[in-house]
């Protein structure tokens, strides 16, 4: 056995549900003991297609939340948007089908052992690990303000849930369809003003977690970020999946946002390399 | 070794290299072996093909990498690494400590590249074959595709023999990408390649339809996967038709054991598994088992009689 | 011509040639058009291309002479067909009655049968192109594909030029499986090609797990399909990249309007479908809309502007 | 409008049922109007694997019979084997699902217009077209005999069909479990003999098609056969399901079986040329 992903296991999944809900679907997974050894960040990745599909790899998406159920074990929630043909295809399964997933993958959101205020910022189906984290860190005492935004209102998942989560929860969307009108990143700076935030906890599309990251420069904030990159296998084998990072000595290393991430300490993340040819290896 | 097998003898071997079975990972798409021991016991496959290393650590190119396409995908990785001193400081022990068979993967930038990494390799104890490949698509030119042509593919595989003398089997990997691949193939055994691993992966190339641009970050990236699995059958057989005593190591779309048993029909003596490994970590271990439920009802009693059978069958065949 | 893209410049033209749509039937994947005629109106697509006509009537190679593989099929037909005589005389006047702009697709078995068959399409009225097969993978001898030698496909088009002089646009169609296509691209350009078809079919091969034996009736055949799409995105892109001024028939793997997109901003003036007709009849009608409404969606005004566009966007683009 | 497959049509039809019947799926298609144009010996070519399918070819079945329906209008029976990924997905597809379907295709079995003993023999799956065809031979009088064969009785369709929709049935099995045991040829020779056959229909392996034939050979019986080539396209585009045919003045041309047949006249089929390189064009 390894150390890389130490818990995962691949195993065949039930659907227990399939809703819609606002621009994406709720699916719920009965995953059995693998529930025990999921953490909040960890990702699961799922094969799409059927049988005789043309779609090779596998797809990831954000574990929402964990259930531990009685009989039938635990669940495992997701929130899928329908993308392209891969993710359209999991949103149509329909209840009581089978899929085959890898679970849990990657690392997971770093836990403060004594209690902190943590700020939780969500873009679009970002918002997904959140509600789960939300979940952990009150229960270890934090206090949780919760941040979610989006291009609209369809596109925030679950406001609802987001405020039974966290303490306190503000929506924005870009064109003023619910919440407030603008950037998710918007209060920010008053808030790490204020002092009122000890860690930022960061999930979306990368603009967003490199723009929180710029607002947290220089501040005594921490923030730790999940990344998106695109994956082909989801388990550091195939090196599709790097993001610049700079080392203790200040070096910059391409890690696997799969198994190096997807949550990573955003102070490390070389951003303004994100997607160029990183500089030739120095020794 | 594998003693799973009762009757069947599923050993292989690769110019004198033996393997308990002829099912291995592909290079470049294993990493080290490290990430797949956590779903399978890395000493229960044949062996462990580890990552192009090159002599100095290298990023690779810039994301994204890699595009999924029908039956396929793009990578252009770009050979991202640690440099080979770390490389065997670190994984080969490790691999070695695991049981596992180990097969080293060396690329170049230059011809004497090839020769400084083969340096390098040679001291190591336990390593079961090199791998040596010359035909990488990612690297910043496509001229510099030794496997392109014969006098540059001989000259790397060249330097490498002279280096490694007789004491480790060095296996040419060769692109499916020219006019005449048998020619290719008898340049690099003239040169002193003991066996060929075929096919690394087609050049190809996906347009973003939002950004209107080439998707990949190095515009061009190498196809892989089941799509090209026929255009592997047709390298692998026409090389072994004209080089029948030269053992092949096969590759290219294997993503199941029916797979892997056209391959070795058409002349391969072991098969690499690579992209199949990315859509399912245990990939290789199942298409372990079923080449070996397909052999044995097929009537073999051995993998070998299995090996570039479709020339024999033609011969011996109706038509 | 067609007046259903009001406001949109959907023409296209190559070498001189105009077509009121780039969406192309390919050579071989269409017959002569008769039995598509059931399925859409020949007149509302771009233009037929026929099927590869060679001097003598020919039956082609053995069967089976198809195996379908991921996204993709092998097909060794080894063109046959009733000859050039019987081909002008029934479905050429056939297809122009039906108002079809016709490509005439001509394959030879020696540089000379190239010219014979360019001297007897010469005196035909209404035919809108040559396309010239120097790349069938389907005839005994592999190395009988005149495309994979720059010489050879120099001279068979030369010969075929000198005959046709000036009059009708010649389309010279190219493999890829080659080491470098785009020298070959220029040599028949040197020879008087003013256009080039990219790509014929990708040598590979199937093996059958019954027989043990090689499935298709030649051995080997030409793999087609969208599991060939990245390789044709990539020639077109190289040879574009090489020559922007020479107008590419794009084919390899379209079935779908974003498949004629993606062909066409690496640089196809044109696109052919043709494997795709195989599993939809009405692949091609369709895949002309499709293009068309994706085309209107990112702004253009025509199609030209389109065409090539992954080129000049990676230089304007932000990197 | 072309004049080869003048009634075909790309239609999207429903699944009405799907029953599993020895070692066959009995599918029924709801047509519409379509069903009034198919004829016994027409085929249909199915497109599989649903939208992100890697098979990108269409699988052809014979037709074994239309029912005209009432407000739904007609529906199609086909009679399938789960072969290979194709035809296994086909059989797996639920009540109510709908499938991409070309129909009618190829050339039908040629009806007699004066009654005639016709004799319809079929091999496996081979026995799908003859249903739909003795009710129309019934309908023009003619005594309509059947032979059915098969390695094994479940790979026998609906032997009380058999017996309804013809005067005579008997059954073969080389393995002898169901009916007489050996091959369904074996009556053949005597019938012949006796002159109690005018016309032989058969569908089933080249081999029986041919060893039919060889036994019609010299005599008077005529014998129309529906051939089955592998198909690329069906509808005649492609050349790959080609069979060397004899013309009225011997010389051999690859006719495509999708279009020039499925049903041909056995007495012109070139079959010891069948899967050779035919002989060089002479002129
Ligand atoms: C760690 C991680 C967590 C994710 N969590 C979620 C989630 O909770 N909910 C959700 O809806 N989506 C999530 N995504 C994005 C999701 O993986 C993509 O939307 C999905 O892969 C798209 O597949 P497709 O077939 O629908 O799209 P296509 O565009 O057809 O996919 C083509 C290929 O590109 C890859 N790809 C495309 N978009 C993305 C993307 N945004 N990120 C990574 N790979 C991509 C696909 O995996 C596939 O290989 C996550 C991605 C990562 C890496
Ligand atoms: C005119 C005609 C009528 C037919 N009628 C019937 C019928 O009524 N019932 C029935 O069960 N089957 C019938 N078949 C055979 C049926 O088409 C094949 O069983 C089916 O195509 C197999 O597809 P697959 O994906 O399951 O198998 P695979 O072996 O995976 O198919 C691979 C490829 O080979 C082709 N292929 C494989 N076997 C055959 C075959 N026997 N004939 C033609 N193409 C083949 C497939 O179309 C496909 O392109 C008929 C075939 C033809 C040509
Ligand atoms: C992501 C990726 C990385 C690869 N890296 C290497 C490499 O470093 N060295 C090498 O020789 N081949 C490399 N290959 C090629 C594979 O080893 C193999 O030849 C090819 O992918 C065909 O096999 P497959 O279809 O099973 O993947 C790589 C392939 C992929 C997909
Ligand atoms: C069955 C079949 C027959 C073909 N016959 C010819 C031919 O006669 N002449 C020719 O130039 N190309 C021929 N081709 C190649 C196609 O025109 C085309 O270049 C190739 O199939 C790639 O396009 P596609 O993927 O859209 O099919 C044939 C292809 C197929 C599949
Ligand atoms: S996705 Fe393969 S290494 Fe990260
Ligand atoms: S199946 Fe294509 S011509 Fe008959």
């Amino acid at each position: 056995m390894s150390t890389i992903n130490k818990s995962a296991a691949q195993i065949t999944a039930t659907i227990l549900s399939n809703k819609r809900v606002g621009a994406y679907h709720q699916i719920l997974l009965s995953i059995g003991d693998l529930a025990s050894v999921c953490r909040p960040g960890n990702f699961v990745a799922i094969a799409v297609g059927g049988e005789s599909s043309k779609m090779i790899l596998r797809r990831a998406f954000a574990i929402s939340r964990i259930t531990h159920g009685s009989a039938s074990g635990g669940a495992m929630e997701l929130i899928v948007a329908p993308h392209g043909s891969g993710s359209r295809w999991l949103c149509a399964q329909p209840e009581g089908s089978d899929v085959d997933i890898v679970a849990p993958l990657g690392k997971a959101f770093g836990i403060p052992t004594s209690p902190v205020n943590a700020l939780l910022v969500g873009g679009g189906y970002g918002s997904a690990p959140l509600f789960g984290l939300a979940e952990v860190l009150k229960a270890r005492g934090c206090r949780v303000d919760m941040l979610l935004g989006a291009s609209t209102g369809s596109k925030i998942y679950a406001p609802l849930e987001g405020k039974r989560s966290a303490s306190t929860l503000k929506i924005y969307t870009e064109d003023g369809s619910m919440g407030e009108r603008g950037r998710v990143t918007a209060p920010i700076p008053s808030l790490i003003e204020q002092g009122s935030i000890d860690v930022i906890y960061s999930c979306g599309p990368m603009s967003m977690l490199r723009a929180i990251s710029d607002l947290t420069t220089g501040t005594d904030v921490v923030h730790q970020c999940a990344v998106e990159e695109s994956m082909a296998c989801g388990i550091g084998i195939c090196m599709t999946c790097v993001l610049p990072v700079k080392g203790e000595d200040g070096t910059v290393s391409m890690l696997r946002s799969c198994i190096d991430g997807p949550v990573m300490d955003a102070s490390t993340v070389a951003w303004d390399l994100v997607g160029k040819t990183p500089p030739a290896v120095t020794l | 070794m594998n003693t799973e097998y009762d009757g069947f003898d599923y050993s292989t071997s690769l110019a004198g290299a033996s393997f308990p079975s002829p099912v291995f990972t592909a290079s470049g798409c294993a990493s080290s072996g490290k990430e797949l021991a956590q779903f399978f016991d890395l000493s229960d496959i044949g062996a462990v093909v580890t990552k192009s290393v090159m002599n100095k650590p290298r990023h690779g190119r810039s994301t994204p990498r890699m595009a999924e396409t029908p039956s396929g995908m793009l990578n252009s990785i770009g050979l991202q690494g640690p440099g080979i001193d770390h490389f065997l400081a670190n994984d080969v022990p490790w691999l070695l400590s695991k049981g596992s068979r180990v097969i080293v993967s060396i690329a170049g930038e230059t011809i004497d590249e090839y020769s400084v990494l083969a340096r390098k390799i040679r001291p190591v104890q336990g390593i079961s074959a090199i791998e040596v490949n010359i035909s990488c698509p990612n690297v910043e030119n496509r001229g510099m595709v030794f496997a392109c042509q014969t006098d540059t593919a001989a000259r790397a595989i060249d330097g490498v023999r002279k280096i490694i003398g007789g004491e480790i089997p060095i296996i040419a990997k060769l692109t499916p990408d020219v006019t005449d691949i048998t020619s290719i193939a008898s340049s690099v055994v003239d040169a002193g390649a003991d066996a060929l691993a075929l096919i690394n992966t087609v050049l190809g190339m996906v347009i973003n339809l939002d950004t209107m641009r080439p998707h990949l970050g190095g515009k061009t990236g190498g196809l892989s996967g089941p799509a090209i699995r026929p255009v592997a059958v047709r390298a692998i057989y026409q090389v072994h038709s004209a080089m029948p005593n030269v053992p092949i190591l096969g590759m290219g779309g294997v993503a199941s054991g029916r797979d892997a048993l056209e391959l070795i029909l058409a002349g391969a003596s072991g098969i690499s598994v690579g992209t199949a490994s990315f859509g399912d970590p245990t990939a290789i271990p199942r298409i372990q088992r079923e080449l070996h439920a397909l052999l044995v009802a097929r009537g073999f009693t051995s993998l070998r009689q299995a090996i570039g059978y479709a020339h024999r069958a033609s011969e011996e065949g109706a038509q």
